[in-house]
């Protein structure tokens, strides 16, 4: 259990400066911290520095309380799954596993019995004597994160450690890491691509975007109410959709792309600017047309391409230039050129000012069924 | 000294190299600063320093047309060996890294040279460079070539030499190329193979460059090495004929061993260094730069 | 000082019980109340299993005296270790050193004297060969005690005299008889005459004339300063080489014993000049009759005979008193006409005393190999005189080497007295350093 | 592989080591020749006689010389992988001022020859006692600039990410080298240790100089006893001698080259 | 376009044997094969044997017509994307990516203009002249896939290329990648973890497990009628919820894990096992309770935990020792211990034998909605 704080920090290469800017960050005791961002945003990066890999070029690194800044990997008591596994060739998948205990001159027969409890959890009972190079890719993603997770370091940073895994076995590792994170008191920080990582194992989410913090906050907060465009369209997949919008007084619509025009509450009138802004509408949000809906929200797309998923389906439809997607539950026969009618709430609807990117009027909080009530939508 | 305190790698460091670094002072720096020492003296019969001439060893040996005959002869020796010496080892490398059957029968026998002295395998050159009844010629006379006279003839015995150190030396050479073309990770092949590289294409643009390493270092080894050959020269020919190979380190031999002038052998001694530490320089400022390390 | 080298000595002598376990002593018993002395050596091959034999020999014809031979390399090797122990109480009691090294053991203030234990045991001087003795006396006082001597010889094919119709029993005998015979000796595969491209056989050949290596008396009254074999000998000795070689009857076999040898034995050459040592191997080797002669001499002169050539024992100085008395011992039984019979017999040297040869065994090899008496008789025959009594100088190594080169430039067919000149320029100069630098 | 490309190398594999090889061929035939044959240049032995090794062992007392070349080499070879892995682990792992001029320092050892330093070498030996000991014939060999250069060449080429793992796992630099770094670098240190081994097999002048008696000689000075100058050579029993000498030796290198293994680091990253 | 074909194709390797048993299965030109399967179930392997990377132990492989067990991976026309991307580490990304194509001896320049083309494409425009060891995760991975791609050769292997990629650029690069497969007529065989990646690129998927084909069919198909419960429960995240089951001949009911009680409609009592069975129900099919529902099939629930993804919410429960899960659209604000009401149709169960595993009844065609049609429930 301990403190990780990022205090102004910053990092260039020499052959990219500003790969990490200005990072302010206080990671809790025992927290669960997921960092995401589009690939080469430098994720990797911050954990390598906070590992002491990598030399911080500016600002203050405190682990603790103690400035770690110049503190060496093995000092600063942490364990760390490296993107790209960095297992020892020469050693068999055991001795990979109890190595850091090995070090800590744990008994031989604890050792194999911590490997062999680990093992057990992540499938790798019957590798455990091969050498790495006689393992799938999956297998030796698995070993790396043996190998962390044995340590029961108090801090622990992941990076990417689920990628390679099969969508089972990703949702078992899911909550055994979260499982062990708990019950040792962890600090975790998490790098991940997965959307149900993020939203799932996170107490907190810090998004990253070409080394600038985007924002901070709660899994559900952020999917909620991104705090920007960028934000928006990066949590949640599909994607929020986009578009230009600008109200017109006269109608008090607020007009999408030139195309959909949705009525606005009047008590929300007045809170709008009167300039252009950006508007992202949720992919589920735009629902299929129901009885019970008035035709004033409801607008005719021209569907351009569907994929079913299974359990839902998304379509895409064009509005003015972008290229706009819904997500239905369940499996739909739609064919590219039908013609479907979507309704759109205004509630659902998160603005952002168009210049600065901020958002100005936040999505109803549209969770807000309570358990055993009745579905009315 | 201060600066060592500075960091915690840098004490360890000094104990790493400690145990280097004592051996060689007291193996390697202290008899060579004897070397420079002496190279400023003439000696008497025992060695012992006897008169400060200054300069003059120096200036005698690069006015003499002997010593410049030497490095002349020394010059083309190492251009004669090192570059076949290291293509012919990196082809035989090249074959014993396949994955065959019985390849670890031809790697011993590619290797054998290194198990061989100087001393040993001279004697056997000798033998088949002898003019009556060397194998060399008695090859010749078999397809009615004319006959060579190899080691004694000055136009031939450099290059005589030469083939026995280039042979000397390839096990060596072979056993390192070997050892760093095992180090090459085999996938890098994969993907070259499915974009369809043949065989040249790959050992072009994959084996050569990860190879580069150990190119360098085969390269650096044996310029150096090759400006010290001794002891093939001392047995099969002792410089001659007419001082055609009569390379530096032999005459440094001849003139502190028998002719007892370690003044002048020395000052031969710092020219050789300061020469082969030119070299060296060259190849590290030319040669590391086009290596690729991990 | 006796304390002193008593601790050593017991040191010494553990320190050779762990070899002798391991060699071929079998002296355990009695090892402590011995006098034990090492006994360097340079000689291999059948050189050193015959001294091995010698020495054992000794060790058991008395008890209070262990000599331990060991191989010190070639004679430069084991010269340059002495260098490092001479004068000290780690140096061996007797050294072995060829015989150009002499004027440097003089000097280096390694040694003691053989004279000063021949004066004290007064012994007889008289018994030994005085033409080998010569060659180690400087002003009449022996320095070293000879041991492995031999001189240059020819050597010819007789089958190959009998095929060019000459007479196999006549070797030529000067220069332009050598250049006469060697002609017709020639044949398409077959060169006339060869020598080793080595000093030796030059100074041998200027000796011969009675002509002087060096000034000061070859060096024997005082430091030689100057070359002269530059002279009109030496340059008799480099025409009658360059006749040959212009004439395409003299065969270059460079400087290797072996190549010369070999070439011999297989018949690429009728007539070369090799040592007396070889003369054994030389008639074991060929697969035809081979006769030795006399070294060829320059018509205008008469035969001085040859210089020693071969190496000698020295005592060190700095030892313990005992241990140089054990070397005498042991120098003394070497001396003896059946060691030097058997020493003879075995490597083909010459006996330094020449009553070796009234022994039995080496009456039955001669009888069987008339050839070997042809080098004693040579030996002999020598005229005494400076001239072959060889010069002195301590740079001889390096004035040998410029020999070298310079008959090497003579066979690529440089002018003689050039390449002579050259030669004795480069020996001046050495002369000068080492007499410059001389404490 | 095809079977023609197969065909094809095992031709060039046979055809080429059978040039490098013949050499050491020869020498074994001349092993079995009488004085005469070789002298008269003779290519096969008449008839196989073991004569020339009888002679060998029984002139020199040469399994002793064996044991001791072997407990020297063996010596110098451990010495040197301990002392250059080290060095070589510092100038690759451990960042310090100066340790490219150090290293180059190192290097430069290489470029002194040999024979110029050996008298002060000499005389070195003698003021620490240790003439005629182990010691001395291999202490001075320990430090090797070519041993320290090949290893951080291989060492460079270890994937820094096994560094970072280990650093994270806590390892002292010390377990980090030993248990990492070292077995990683199998294959130069199994070259660097036939190199240094074969080297001290075959070396002979130090030997020579620093012993004055048997009891640590090595075999290179034995098999020199077995030549004489001016007194004919037996050849045959010299080519016996060789070929006794070599053999430990290629069954050392047929066994070293087993340990040159493919892909050691392979399967640390993805 | 090229067919490739598996005829009994089998693989060993030294320490593990049969990784790879008995695969028949061909794969047309022009199609888009997708591989999945648990992690360390053969894929790479058999990806790898097509390639001609890993030597084929029993069986028979042809690319085109003509067999090719024993042709050399330049001989077979075809290139891939390596798991663990095998890059050259010593050339930059444009070399890299070019590698293929100067091979071919493409002019230079040429090679330049393609190279650029691909990089845009894949965003990899500002990193062409660094090095592999320069760049992020992800950047290394797509530096991959363009390699891939860039050769146009006729049969392409993937192996798991998007593995390393953010949601947002996973979307874009999985049109594109069908985009280009498909107007090149590209034969395609793709392995992915990824549910998404698997249900909308592939024209038919192969789920592989210990070796064995489990079943070939169109991601539709497989998603609705799993062959057998594995696999059921490997596609569809999460996945299908399965329980042991009898009927109860008395209550004409079907009784899962001795606790729900499913009213079996007669026309389907007939086709029911009358020993037990494995029956499986997707996590979607665990509907909330509307008010429309008759009381029958409605189970009460305690949940043990809760998920909320952002546009759905996941929360589990015990049935017997199974854990179930139920899928709902939204955020609902379930806590764990809460008591829910959950409704199960007979028509979406699927059920299968319980030893052979074989699937005896399906779950409806419940994607039947049409397009323009109002939502029923
Ligand atoms: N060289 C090898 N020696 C022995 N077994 C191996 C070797 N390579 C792979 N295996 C084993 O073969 C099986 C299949 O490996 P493969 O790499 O094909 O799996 P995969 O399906 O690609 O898995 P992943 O999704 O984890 O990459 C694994 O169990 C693996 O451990
Ligand atoms: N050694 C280096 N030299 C120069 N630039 C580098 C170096 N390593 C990384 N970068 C650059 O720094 C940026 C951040 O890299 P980082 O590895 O942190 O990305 P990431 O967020 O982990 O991405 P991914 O999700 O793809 O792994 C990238 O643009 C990358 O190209
Ligand atoms: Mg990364
Ligand atoms: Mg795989």
């Amino acid at each position: 259990m301990k403190r990780v704080e990022l205090i102004d920090v910053s990092k260039s290469y020499d052959k990219q400066v500003d790969v990490i800017s200005n990072i302010n960050v206080t990671i809790e005791p025992g927290e669960f911290f997921v960092l995401v961002g589009p690939s080469g945003c430098g994720k990797s990066t911050m954990l390598r520095m906070i590992a002491g890999l990598e030399e911080i070029t500016g600002g203050t690194l405190k682990i603790g309380d103690t400035v770690a800044n110049h503190l060496t990997p093995n000092k600063r008591d942490l364990s760390m799954v490296f993107q790209n596994y960095a297992l020892l060739p020469h050693i068999s998948v055991q001795q990979n596993i109890t190595f850091g205990l090995d070090v800590k001159r744990m008994k031989k027969e604890d050792q194999r019995k911590k490997a062999a409890d680990v093992a057990e959890m992540l499938g790798l009972t019957d590798y455990l004597d091969r050498k790495p190079r006689e393992l799938s890719g999956g297998q030796r993603q698995r070993v790396a994160l043996a190998r962390a997770i044995v340590n029961e370091k108090p801090i622990c940073l992941m990076d990417e450690p689920l990628s390679n895994l099969d969508a089972k076995l990703r949702a078992q590792m899911r909550s055994e890491i979260r499982r062990i994170q708990r019950s040792l008191g962890i600090t975790m920080i998490y790098v991940t691509h997965d959307q149900v990582e993020a939203m799932t194992m996170g107490d907190r989410i810090m998004i990253l975007h070409e080394g600038k913090i985007q924002q901070i906050g709660k899994p559900i907060d952020i999917y909620n109410y991104p705090a920007n465009p960028f934000v928006a369209t990066f949590i949640g997949s599909p994607p929020m959709n986009l578009a230009k919008a600008e109200f017109n007084e006269a109608d008090q619509q607020l007009v999408l792309g030139d195309k959909f025009k949705i009525s606005v509450p009047v008590e929300e009138i007045g809170k709008l600017p009167r300039t252009s802004m950006t508007v992202g509408l949720r992919p589920e949000n735009l629902y299929p047309k129901t009885s019970d809906k008035k035709e004033g929200d409801v607008f005719e797309v021209e569907v351009t391409n569907v994929e079913i998923l299974g359990n839902e389906t998304i379509f895409s439809f064009k509005l003015g230039k972008e290229e706009w997607m819904a997500k239905w539950s369940g499996q739909w026969h739609i064919d590219i050129g039908d013609r479907l009618s979507v309704h759109i709430d205004f509630e659902s609807l998160s603005i952002f000012e168009e210049k600065s990117g901020e958002l100005i009027k936040k999505t109803i909080d549209y969770g807000n069924y309570v358990a055993n009530k009745e579905v009315s939508s | 000294m201060t600066f060592w305190r500075k960091s915690v790698d840098g004490r360890t460091a000094i104990l790493y190299l400690l145990p280097s670094v004592i051996l060689f002072s007291v193996f390697v720096f202290y008899p060579m600063f004897r070397t420079i020492y002496l190279s400023f003296f003439l000696t008497d019969q025992n060695g012992t320093p006897a008169i400060n001439v200054g300069f003059e060893n120096y200036l005698y040996l690069l006015g003499s047309s002997e010593f410049q005959n030497s490095m002349k002869a020394t010059g083309l020796f190492v251009f004669y060996t090192v570059p076949l010496t290291i293509i012919l080892a990196l082809f035989f490398a090249l074959l014993a890294n396949e994955k065959l059957k019985g390849v670890g029968f031809f790697r011993t026998m590619y290797s054998s040279t290194m198990g061989i002295s100087v001393a040993a395998s001279s004697v056997i050159w000798l033998f088949m460079f002898n003019p009556s009844i060397g194998m060399f010629n008695r090859l010749l006379s078999l397809f009615t070539i004319q006959q060579v006279q190899w080691l004694l003839d000055p136009e031939w015995a450099l290059i005589s030499v030469s083939i026995s150190t280039i042979w000397m030396n390839i096990g060596f050479s072979f056993l390192i190329l070997l050892g760093g073309l095992q180090n090459i990770d085999e996938h890098l092949y994969e993907s070259a193979r499915i974009d369809g590289a043949g065989y040249l294409y790959r050992l072009r643009r994959i084996t050569l460059p990860m190879l580069s390493p150990t190119l360098f270092f085969i390269i650096t080894i044996s310029l150096i090495n090759s400006f010290q050959t001794f002891g093939q020269i001392d047995i099969l020919t002792k410089g001659g004929p007419s001082q055609s190979t009569n390379l530096i380190v032999y005459s440094i031999y001849r003139e502190a061993f028998i002719n007892y002038q370690f003044g002048t052998a020395s000052a031969q001694a710092v020219i050789l260094f300061i020469i082969i530490l030119v070299v060296t320089i060259l190849q590290f400022k030319l040669g590391e730069r086009r290596v690729h390390y991990q | 000082s006796n304390s002193d080298s008593k601790t050593d000595e017991s040191s010494s002598s553990t320190n050779n019980s762990s070899s002798s376990s391991e060699g071929n002593n079998e002296t355990n018993a009695t090892v402590e109340e011995k006098v034990t002395i090492e006994f360097w050596h340079a000689m291999s091959g059948t050189g050193q299993e015959s001294i091995e034999k010698i020495v054992k020999g000794f060790n058991e014809s008395q008890d209070k005296y262990e000599v331990i031979a060991e191989f010190q390399g070639s004679y430069e090797e084991s010269l340059t270790k002495l260098r490092g122990v001479g004068g000290t109480k780690d140096a061996p009691a007797i050294t072995q050193v060829f015989e150009v090294g002499t004027k440097y053991m003089i000097d280096s203030g390694y040694i003691e004297p053989m004279q000063k234990f021949i004066d004290k045991d007064n012994y007889d001087l008289s018994q030994l060969e005085g033409n080998i003795l010569n060659y180690y006396k400087v002003d009449g006082e022996l320095y070293s005690m000879p041991f492995n001597s031999s001189t240059p010889v020819m050597i010819y094919n007789k089958d190959a005299f009998r095929a060019a119709g000459l007479d196999p029993e006549k070797a030529p005998e000067t220069f332009a008889e050598v250049i006469d015979v060697a002609a017709k000796l020639k044949t398409a595969d077959m060169y006339g005459f060869s020598m080793l491209t080595y000093g030796w056989f030059f100074e041998q050949l200027v000796a011969t004339q009675g002509g002087l290596y060096v000034n000061e008396d070859n060096g024997r009254s005082g430091d030689a300063t100057e070359a002269l074999f530059n002279g009109p000998e030496g340059l008799n000795v480099f025409r009658f080489l360059d006749t040959m070689n212009k004439a395409g009857t003299f065969g270059n076999f460079g400087t290797l014993w072996d190549d010369i040898r070999s070439a011999f034995a297989t018949e690429k050459v009728a007539m070369y000049m090799d040592s007396s040592a070889g003369v054994a191997g030389a008639i074991k080797n060929a697969p035809f009759e081979v006769g030795v002669a006399y070294i060829p001499h320059a018509d205008e002169v008469k035969r001085n005979g040859v210089v020693i050539g071969g190496a000698s024992l020295w005592m060190s100085k700095g030892i313990a008193e005992e241990k140089q008395e054990a070397a005498w011992e042991f120098m003394k039984y070497l001396a003896t006409p059946e060691v030097q019979a058997k020493w003879h017999l075995d490597t083909g040297y010459f006996a330094i005393n020449p009553k070796a040869y009234d022994e039995q065994n080496v009456k039955d090899k001669w009888a069987e190999f008339p050839q070997f008496k042809v080098t004693v008789d040579q030996l002999q025959d020598t005229v005494p005189g400076l001239a072959t009594q060889g010069a002195l100088i301590s740079v001889f190594p390096e004035s040998r080497q410029q020999i070298v080169t310079a008959l090497e430039e003579l066979y690529q067919g440089k002018d003689p007295q050039e390449v002579l000149d050259k030669a004795a320029e480069g020996t001046n100069r050495a002369m000068e350093i080492a007499n410059k630098t001389k404490k | 592989m095809g079977l023609l490309s197969k065909i094809w190398i095992y031709f060039l594999l046979l055809v080429t080591s059978a040039f490098v090889f013949f050499p050491v061929l020869y020498a074994f035939l001349i092993s079995f020749m009488t004085g005469p044959e070789i002298i008269q240049g003779k290519f096969l032995p008449e008839s196989i006689s073991f004569e020339n090794y009888i002679k060998v062992f029984s002139r020199l007392p040469l399994m002793n010389y064996l044991l001791n070349s072997f407990i020297v080499s063996a010596s110098v070879m451990l010495g040197q992988l301990l002392v250059c892995s080290l060095a070589a682990y510092a100038f690759v792992f451990l960042k310090f001022k100066g340790r490219d001029f150090i290293f180059f320092l190192f290097i430069s050892t290489m470029m002194i020859p040999w024979e110029a330093t050996m008298i002060p070498n000499v005389f070195t030996i003698r003021k620490l006692d240790w003439f005629n000991t182990y010691q001395g014939l291999t202490v001075p060999f320990f430090a090797l600039a070519f041993g320290t250069f090949l290893l951080r060449q291989h060492y460079l080429t270890i994937p820094k990410e096994l560094h970072e793992a280990s650093q994270i796992a806590g390892l002292s630099r010390f377990v980090f080298f030993w248990r990492v770094v070292l077995p990683v670098s199998k294959t130069s240190l199994v070259t660097l240790g036939a190199y240094g081994f074969l080297t001290t097999w075959n070396m002979y002048l130090w030997p020579l100089l620093i012993t004055t008696n048997k009891s640590v000689r090595t075999v290179q000075i034995g098999l020199k006893q077995l030549q004489s100058q001016e007194i004919a050579t037996e050849w045959g029993v010299v080519m016996a001698g060789v070929i006794v000498v070599i053999i430990p030796t290629l069954i050392l290198l047929f066994l070293g080259q087993k340990q040159l293994q493919k892909g050691l680091s392979q399967g640390a990253l993805k």
